[in-house]
């Protein structure tokens, strides 16, 4: 594979050619006076080499109504700005997955860029070359909620290997060396260098667009005015046992006290509703977030990050050197409920060695400690040495531990029982949770939610570090989360003052901001909203040779829908428009001045788009082109 | 109470009105294949020379693409007017007669009325009216005469008083989310409604017919193991097996009205059967058996008629059962989204409820009073055509 | 069994009591007197007159027989006169003194307690006219308890009682029964024990034997007498068969289209059969020639009767007078022997409708006996013949 | 036959019932691809590790590389012996699955099938009694609005009212209140007024058409000859024969509706019942639990037609055992 900073260099000025375009076109659209929205715009439509219109489709889960509403402004936007017909398929969203989106490996070789590839790592997610693809047809399937993993964004390399891209359903190769990228990334060792390289990375991604960028949206969540302790930005609930209600609601920020001259009382019940009810409370094996919040009210995990994305040491801190050896220090004090004893160095060493990196646990966390060598130093110390280096491991949260008791998990370890493991009632009904969590689990009820009550004794009282409101923390006598699935149910339950905190959809903002029973807080996401548009040979069903293939062609997708419209009309403004594979309070964010900003602006219009479009058509082999009007 | 009691459908020697009985294929039969003869060269025409994504009808500059699911539907209209509208003309005095009876029950001419205009916009209203379209800055615009906070709409169409948003009459039923005309979309349903009622209702019919008639006649361990599989039918949890099909293979309306009519016929069944074995005894059957009829022709042109016009009513209160259960699914989220039927509008706007309520409640409405219509369509024919069948039928 | 709450019924059979006394200081009037009782039904094709106001009386231990074909209202009238015909849409005007009380005035409560104790009702159909969804038994308590405020055990044994007086055999086992379980005639057996449940001072019986096998029928009518004379009730006995009015009745009303056409003793009727009607009804016993065809024609329109008299149209002897106004108005012949008919008024001869004026008429009592047998005898096999048409006559009552 | 032989005749072919629809539902669910070993390849891919061994591991894990009549034959032993396996929704055993959402089930489908059962024939006789007046008129208008419109329609319609803008009941049900509370009645109110709506019309259509012909049957005129009084006549008379055909009917509208409305009641008024459970179970997959609420309904439909059958054999006593 080539990967030499000599193609990165090319590929960037090839981006500045494409800003100086753009400039271009604004002259082009000045007496334009904005996008037309009638069909055909300024243009015609695109025709196949048969002469017929292109007719594409659109896969999106049908389960959700905002995807629907996407999935047409993207029909709608696709056949005024590009003259492609859209037809919409709503699908289970699993199913999709299933049959689309994963394919039996066939492997085989492709040629990339003039070179010949080896498949080889065909997998289920990865379904083959181009040329040998064999699963279903499809043209493009909206995705939401990639996490795009803001803080360390290693992770997102399984979609930009290339060949060797471990999820790679929609055929897409690099054409920058990605993979070198990541490896370089992977390598780096000091944190300069590695914003830099992911800096080049999303950079790139932005110029070649492989999935078609659409937005990140924010979370809204109303909370009951009188509700002291969210956080606006970023609040992903670490400081949750510090939260409090004010009767009264005053009217300052709803943010902590700075200075606490009397801690306020404890009383009352904190409520909160979620949509989607948990199938499991076992913190070795859950993967949901509604069950991984569930959990936490109980248990805390190791570590966690504050409002301005620092790290924060709950059960132990990590510290290293130079990323290879991390040294992790358990927090004094920490202990189980009877019989189990305290936590130490060894609880989490055993739980790392006898679970993780077992052959039969296969717990959740199994994958992020394999080929991790640890080893326990002191009675509240281990370490943890990687096969290479990683300065942001943290920020990976892979090394996040919940704490589970030896004596608990001994008679499962010893006889090989995962089953048992994960059906174990104590895990289950988090019965050994001890001091270690705000609340103390009364009830999962597996229909409607669970109710907790204050823990008495949680150790986050007598830390040191952290707000002065850890005194007496929780400040709730009690806690609920109910599981309620229908969102009117939800709102009104928020409305009525049942609920104490309940998400909000988009178009109902406004209108909750203005109640005043109901305080309403923004928080922006780092998980995408995508259009994927399948790149392999049967991506394209409209004729003979695959123009999603060609850069330019996917650059005149972004330019054919308008991101401020569809975060306007669908998003009622409460979404941010998305260009590359990071947002823009990503540390690794490149900046505006070198993202494009395709479908904003300048990069947005029948004009822009069709420009692009014929640029992918001269391309192509195939006699594409554009019905003159 | 009328002294007068002419003769009554379930009554009728058929055979009487269809010439002297040596023509075997009726009038009826000839023109219903007569009619569905072009029918099935579009078809092939559609599914030979023209392109999968071609409409069907671009030949003649017609924008309609067709699917199986219009065939059928086509199909079954051509069943409906050779077997339902042209024997009510081919006998008029029986037509008045009936008409006489049903227009006693005033709530039942209100509700054919109704149905007449479900029918004909299913029909023709998409003709007229344009498809609804999608346009995400027109959400959410209120009814005419009634207004929505402009915090709730991302753009208002109509005028702005009081910091209120009032509708227009581009959109008379208001505007989804989406921005699509709930008007619009309402005429559209229609035509999902119409096509559930006359699909489903032609299979089950047929099915059902066929199934009781033989059963009736083969007698003997045939009829009691026909009989126990329609036993085991009716206990099938029709909804609970439509969800693991539509889990597993996906399902679209086609699949919905298969599966559905596939589990509904079993009560037909039963009742044609009970009732083919009444008429066999009746008089003018053994006659025709005497005078040296067969037996097929016995059951086609005596038993058949005559029981297929008593479960008329029963197949009237079957409909309104498909198209709350298309709606019920919709609802839960299993339905085609695509589809636009009233089901899914209702469901489209079950979040918006709070604060858009049109978006449900005119749908809502307009089911509601499609079911109620022939529910009281059904009562009337049930008094018009045979009162006995009161029982059997609400079984 | 029933588990009723009793307490209405102690107070209407007090009721009962104090009417009983009231009767008995009214002296010699009639058990029933029926005044001018006319009922009609309001139905869709217009008012449908099914009597038209009749007169009759029954005296205590007194047989009278309504007699008349399929239709001509002597179901309804006897129905009216314990208001059992629904209203709306039947209504009922005239007079139907019972000891003395005016049942037509009374309330709906009142009129409840003259129902069973009062006056008893046995219907044509044994088949329809028993709940089938309870045992024999429990109807006869019922039809005991609704009126005596009496322990379940003693009605039960009251209601064996009468199962066995009434000829059930093995009558305690029997109580449980259904009454699919019992055979036509002892289905009519057991409706008879229910209506002697109250021991009614009146039974009305309304063709009850008309749905047996002939067989069932003499042993049931004998029943009838045998019990008539043991609890001393008055008998309003309807029927369509003449030869069972031979055999059990002491006076006769002859009805059509819900007129009286004739009254008289068995005597008078058999014997001296004056209207056109009679003669032509009793000519449709067999062996009197007209046995076959019937009487020509048909019932008029009951929503739209003709003017006079209401046989004409069928009457082989009308003349213009018969067509004219009202029903002739009853003409007495002898004492107790009234006629509606225009040749007996106003000198016009009424040999024109006796025949040659000898026919059947002047026999002296002993051959009055034996056509009276004759009658019972033949009456008998014609009552066969006349099985299938039951039931034409309750045609004008669900309204 | 003999009423013994005939129960046994009767559960033996539900028996047989329930195993064809136990069987079909086997082979609907092993035709589908089970979305763990999916989810299990996707996690895998996505942190890293191989998915090709995640699905063998989870394949093997769940026995699904079993051939196909291994697995059936384990799957009947396991129904037949009440071992219904282990929910991976709910982590917890089916048949605990099972109880508990049956508990909450029963909490409105007890007052709703009473209030159907007392009001539905009470409404209909009395409908009948009063034929073509104006009560009748009404009944008959209320029978058909609650039998047209749609279960969850009008729910989420009672619910935004009563619960949103007039605040009288709760919005979110509260497992945590006792069964025999007002809250309880509270928050159970709108659910059973929106079932009986739904189910009281067809009985009470068929109840006031059955009682009609009672009605004018000759044995109410000899009950009124008997001196009856009128309300007597229709609670003994006309109720009990009315009883015998609505026998037929009761238990296959209850039946429909249970299957049918009660998950969209449960879903619309946050119930966690039976209803929810099967649909949960259904989206989520979750093969044990999907089973066991299919075999639970089937069960409760055997069961309710078996009862009928009884029930209308003991009604009716023109009814011999022989003739069925």
């Amino acid at each position: 594979m080539t990967g030499s900073n000599t193609e990165r260099q090319a590929r960037l000025s090839r981006r500045r050619a494409i800003a100086a375009l753009g400039a271009g076109a604004t002259t082009a659209l000045a007496g334009c006076g904005g996008n037309g929205n009638g069909g055909g715009g300024g243009g015609g439509t695109l025709l196949t080499p048969e002469g017929d219109q292109v007719v594409l489709d659109v896969y999106h889960n049908s389960a959700s109504e905002t995807q629907q509403l996407v999935a047409e402004f993207i029909g709608q936007e696709l056949s005024a700005n590009l003259g492609i017909e859209v037809e919409i398929e709503p699908i289970d969203g699993v199913r999709f997955n299933d049959e689309y989106w994963t394919a039996e490996a066939e492997g085989g070789s492709d040629t990339v860029g003039g070179e010949t590839v080896e498949w080889s790592e065909p997998t289920p997610r990865n379904p083959g070359p181009r040329s040998v693809t064999s699963n279903e047809a499809w043209d493009m399937s909206l995705v939401i909620g990639l996490n795009t993993y803001p803080l360390n964004p290693q992770t997102n390399r399984v979609f930009f290997d290339g060949a060797n891209s471990r999820y790679n359903p929609v055929g897409y190769y690099p054409e920058f060396d990605a993979a070198g990228l990541f490896e370089e990334a992977g390598a780096a060792t000091t944190e300069s260098e590695i914003a830099s390289v992911f800096e080049e990375i999303f950079v790139n991604i932005a110029a070649e667009q492989p999935y078609i960028m659409l937005t990140f949206t924010d979370s809204i969540t109303g909370y009951n005015p009188e509700l002291r302790g969210p956080v606006e930005e970023f609040s992903n609930g670490w400081d949750f046992a510090g939260w409090f209600t004010e009767a009264g609601g005053a009217d300052e920020s709803a943010g902590l006290p700075e200075d606490i001259e009397e801690p306020p009382a404890v009383e009352g019940s904190y409520n909160s509703v979620s949509g989607s009810a948990f199938s499991t409370l076992n913190p070795l094996y859950n993967t949901e977030s509604g069950a991984g919040t569930a959990i936490d009210r109980a248990l805390d995990q190791g570590y966690t990050f504050d409002e301005n994305q620092e790290y924060f040491p709950l059960l132990y801190d990590m510290s290293t050197d130079r990323g290879e050896v991390w040294v992790f220090e358990v927090r004094d004090g920490l202990r189980f409920s009877d019989p189990y004893g305290s936590v130490d160095a060894e609880t989490f060493v055993y739980l790392i060695e006898e679970l993780h990196q077992s052959e039969w646990a296969n717990t959740a966390n199994a994958i992020e400690w394999s080929g991790v060598n640890v080893e326990v130093t002191g009675d509240l110390e281990f370490q943890a040495e990687l096969p290479e280096p990683r300065l942001l491991w943290p920020e990976s949260f892979d090394p996040l531990e919940y704490p589970i008791p030896r004596g608990l998990l001994e008679p499962y370890v010893e006889n090989e029982d995962r089953e048992g493991l994960q059906r174990n009632e104590e895990l289950l009904e988090l019965a050994f949770t001890g001091n270690l969590g705000p609340y103390v689990l009364e009830e999962w009820n597996r229909g409607s939610g669970t109710t907790y009550t204050r823990n008495d004794e949680y150790y986050l009282r007598n830390i040191e570090e952290g707000p002065a409101l850890f005194e007496n923390a929780p400040y709730f006598e009690e806690s609920t989360i109910e599981v309620i699935e229908s969102q009117a149910s939800r709102l009104g339950a928020l409305e009525t003052g049942e609920a104490d905190s309940a998400g909000i959809p988009p178009e109902r903002f406004e209108d909750f901001d203005e109640n005043p029973d109901v305080s309403v807080y923004q928080v922006p996401q780092s998980f995408n909203r995508i259009l994927s548009v399948n790149m392999r040979d049967n991506g394209w069903s409209a004729g003979p040779g695959n123009l999603f293939q060609f850069v330019e062609f996917r650059r005149a997708m972004a330019s054919a829908i308008g991101k401020t419209e569809l975060i306007e009309g669908v998003y009622r403004g409460l979404a941010q428009p998305h260009y590359t594979w990071q947002p823009r309070f990503s540390d690794f964010y490149p900046g505006d001045d070198v993202v494009e900003t395709y479908g904003t602006g300048d990069l947005y219009g029948p004009d822009v788009a069709r420009e692009f479009a014929r640029a992918a058509i001269e391309r192509s082999e195939f006699d594409y082109r554009y019905a003159e009007e | 109470m009328t002294s007068e009691k002419p003769d009554r459908f379930d009554r009728v020697d058929w055979s009487a009105y269809e010439g002297s009985g040596g023509v075997d294929p009726s009038v009826n039969t000839v023109g219903a294949i007569g009619t569905t003869l072009p029918l099935v060269a579009l078809f092939v025409y559609d599914r030979q020379f023209v392109g999968e994504r071609e409409a069907t009808f671009g030949a003649v500059g017609l924008e309609a693409d067709w699917s199986g699911l219009e065939y059928l539907f086509a199909f079954t209209l051509i069943l409906f007017v050779w077997y339902v509208l042209v024997p009510l003309y081919q006998n008029p005095r029986m037509t008045r007669y009936y008409w006489r009876e049903f227009t006693r029950n005033r709530p039942a001419v209100v509700s054919l009325g109704w149905l007449l205009v479900v029918f004909v916009g299913g029909l023709l209203g998409p003709l007229v009216v344009s498809a609804p379209e999608q346009s995400v800055l027109a959400g959410h615009q209120p009814p005419v005469y009634l207004s929505i906070d402009t915090a709730n709409v991302a753009q208002c169409l109509g005028e702005v008083r009081g910091g209120r948003c009032y509708g227009t009459w581009e959109y008379p039923l208001g505007t989804t989310r989406g921005g699509k005309g709930v008007f619009r979309s309402i005429v559209y349903g229609m035509r999902i409604s119409v096509q559930i009622a006359f699909i489903t209702t032609t299979i089950v019919a047929t099915i059902g017919i066929t199934f009781g008639t033989v059963s009736a006649y083969a007698g003997g361990w045939v009829d009691e193991a026909m009989m126990r599989f329609v036993d085991v039918v009716l206990s099938f949890p029709t909804l609970l097996m439509f969800l693991l099909i539509l889990y597993i293979y996906g399902a679209g309306l086609g699949m919905f009205i298969v599966v559905f009519s596939l589990f509904a016929w079993g009560g037909t069944a039963r009742y044609v059967r009970s009732k083919s074995l009444s008429v066999s005894e009746e008089t003018y059957v053994s006659a025709a058996r005497i005078s040296g009829a067969s037996t097929t022709r016995i059951v086609r042109r005596h038993v058949v008629p005559n029981t297929a016009s008593s479960i008329v009513t029963q197949l009237t209160l079957l409909v309104p059962g498909f198209l709350l259960a298309e709606a019920q699914l919709a609802f839960l989220g299993l339905g085609d989204t695509s589809l636009p039927s009233w089901g899914q509008l209702i469901a489209a706007g079950r979040s918006d409820l709070g604060f858009a309520p049109w978006i449900v409640v005119a749908p809502g409405i307009v089911l509601f009073l499609t079911i109620l219509a022939f529910n009281f369509l059904g009562d009337a024919l049930l008094d018009a055509l045979d009162p006995e069948a009161a029982a059997e039928v609400e079984r | 069994m029933s588990g009723t709450d009793r307490d209405p019924e102690v107070e209407a059979e007090a009721d009962l009591d104090a009417e009983t006394e009231a009767t008995a200081e009214g002296g010699d009037e009639p058990l029933l007197a029926v005044e001018g009782l006319r009922t009609t039904f309001e139905t869709d094709a217009g008012t449908l007159v099914a009597v038209d106001g009749i007169d009759f009386t029954v005296s205590e231990g007194e047989t009278v027989c309504l007699v008349g074909e399929s239709g001509s209202g002597k179901t309804v009238a006897t129905e009216s006169i314990t208001r059992l015909v629904d209203s709306p849409p039947g209504h009922i005007e005239g007079r139907v003194r019972f000891r003395g009380h005016d049942l037509l005035a009374m309330d709906a409560e009142a009129i409840r307690s003259v129902r069973g104790p009062g006056i008893a009702h046995v219907f044509q159909n044994p088949q329809d006219a028993l709940n089938h969804c309870y045992t024999v038994g429990w109807q006869i308590v019922e039809a005991i308890r609704v009126h005596e405020d009496v322990s379940e055990a003693a009605a039960r044994a009251r209601a064996v009682e009468l199962l066995d007086r009434v000829g059930i055999a093995n009558p305690s086992a029997r109580f449980d029964d259904y009454p699919h379980e019992f055979s036509g005639g002892q289905k009519q057996r057991v409706m008879i024990a229910v209506a002697l449940a109250g021991d009614p001072d009146l039974l009305v019986a309304d063709e009850p034997t008309t749905a047996l096998d002939v067989t069932v029928q003499a042993r049931i009518l004998e029943l009838l007498s045998e019990l008539q004379a043991e609890f001393g009730m008055g008998v309003l006995f309807v029927t369509h068969d003449l030869g069972v009015v031979a055999e059990i009745a002491d006076r006769v009303v002859v009805m059509y289209a819900g007129k009286v056409m004739e009254r008289g003793s068995v005597l008078d009727v058999f014997e001296r059969p004056s209207h056109p009607y009679t003669r032509a009804l009793l000519s449709c016993l067999p062996g009197r020639g007209n046995e076959v065809t019937g009487i020509e024609g048909s019932l008029p329109d009951p929503t739209a009767p003709p003017e006079g008299c209401r046989f004409a149209p069928r009457c082989e002897h009308a003349i213009g007078a018969c067509r004219r106004g009202e029903q002739p108005p009853e003409t007495e012949l002898t004492e107790g022997h009234g006629v509606s008919c225009v040749f007996y008024r106003d000198g016009r001869d009424p040999s024109v409708v006796r025949g040659n004026g000898n026919g059947n008429g002047s026999g002296d009592g002993s051959d009055a006996e034996t056509k009276r047998r004759d009658a019972s005898r033949n009456g008998s096999r014609s009552a066969d013949a006349s099985t299938p048409g039951t039931g034409g006559a309750e045609g004008s009552d669900g309204g | 036959m003999g009423l013994p032989r005939y129960v046994a005749a009767r559960v033996v072919w539900a028996a047989v019932v329930s195993l064809v629809i136990v069987t079909i539902t086997f082979g609907l669910m092993a035709a589908a691809p089970n979305p763990a070993v999916q989810e299990a390849a996707t996690q895998a891919a996505l942190e890293g590790g191989d998915p090709e061994e995640a699905v063998e591991r989870e394949r093997e894990l769940r026995g699904l590389d079993e051939p196909l009549h291994v697995r059936y034959a384990d799957f009947l032993r396991g129904v037949y012996t009440l071992n219904w396996g282990w929910s991976d929704l709910q982590n917890r055993p089916v048949s605990e699955a099972l109880s508990e959402a049956l508990f909450y089930t029963a909490q409105y489908s007890v007052p709703w099938t009473v209030l159907t059962l007392l009001i539905g024939p009470l409404i209909g006789v009395y409908s009948a009694a009063n034929m073509y007046s104006w009560r009748d008129h009404l009944a008959t208008g209320v029978a058909f609005f609650g039998y047209a419109i749609p279960n969850f329609f009008f729910g989420i319609i009672l619910l935004l009212l009563f619960g949103v803008y007039l605040e009288w009941i709760p919005v979110v049900y509260n497992t945590d209140v006792a069964v025999f509370s007002l809250e309880n009645a509270r928050q159970l109110a709108i659910p059973v007024f929106v079932l009986v709506t739904g189910s009281i019309g067809a009985i009470m259509r068929v109840s006031r058409n059955e009682s009609a012909e009672f009605r004018n049957a000759d044995f109410m005129k000899t009950a009124k000859a008997k001196g009856v009084s009128p309300l007597r006549a229709y609670a003994y008379h006309v109720m009990r024969p009315t009883m015998v055909p609505l026998s037929t009917t009761v238990v296959g509208q209850l039946l429909a509706i249970f299957l049918g409305s009660s998950l969209l009641v449960e879903v619309v008024f946050g119930i966690p019942g039976l209803g929810r459970l099967t649909f949960d179970a259904l989206i989520a997959q979750d093969t044990n639990l999907v089973l066991g609420t299919t075999l639970l309904f089937t069960f409760v439909a055997v069961v309710g037609n078996l009862i009928e059958d009884i029930v209308f054999t003991v009604l009716d006593p023109r009814i011999s055992y022989d003739d069925r």
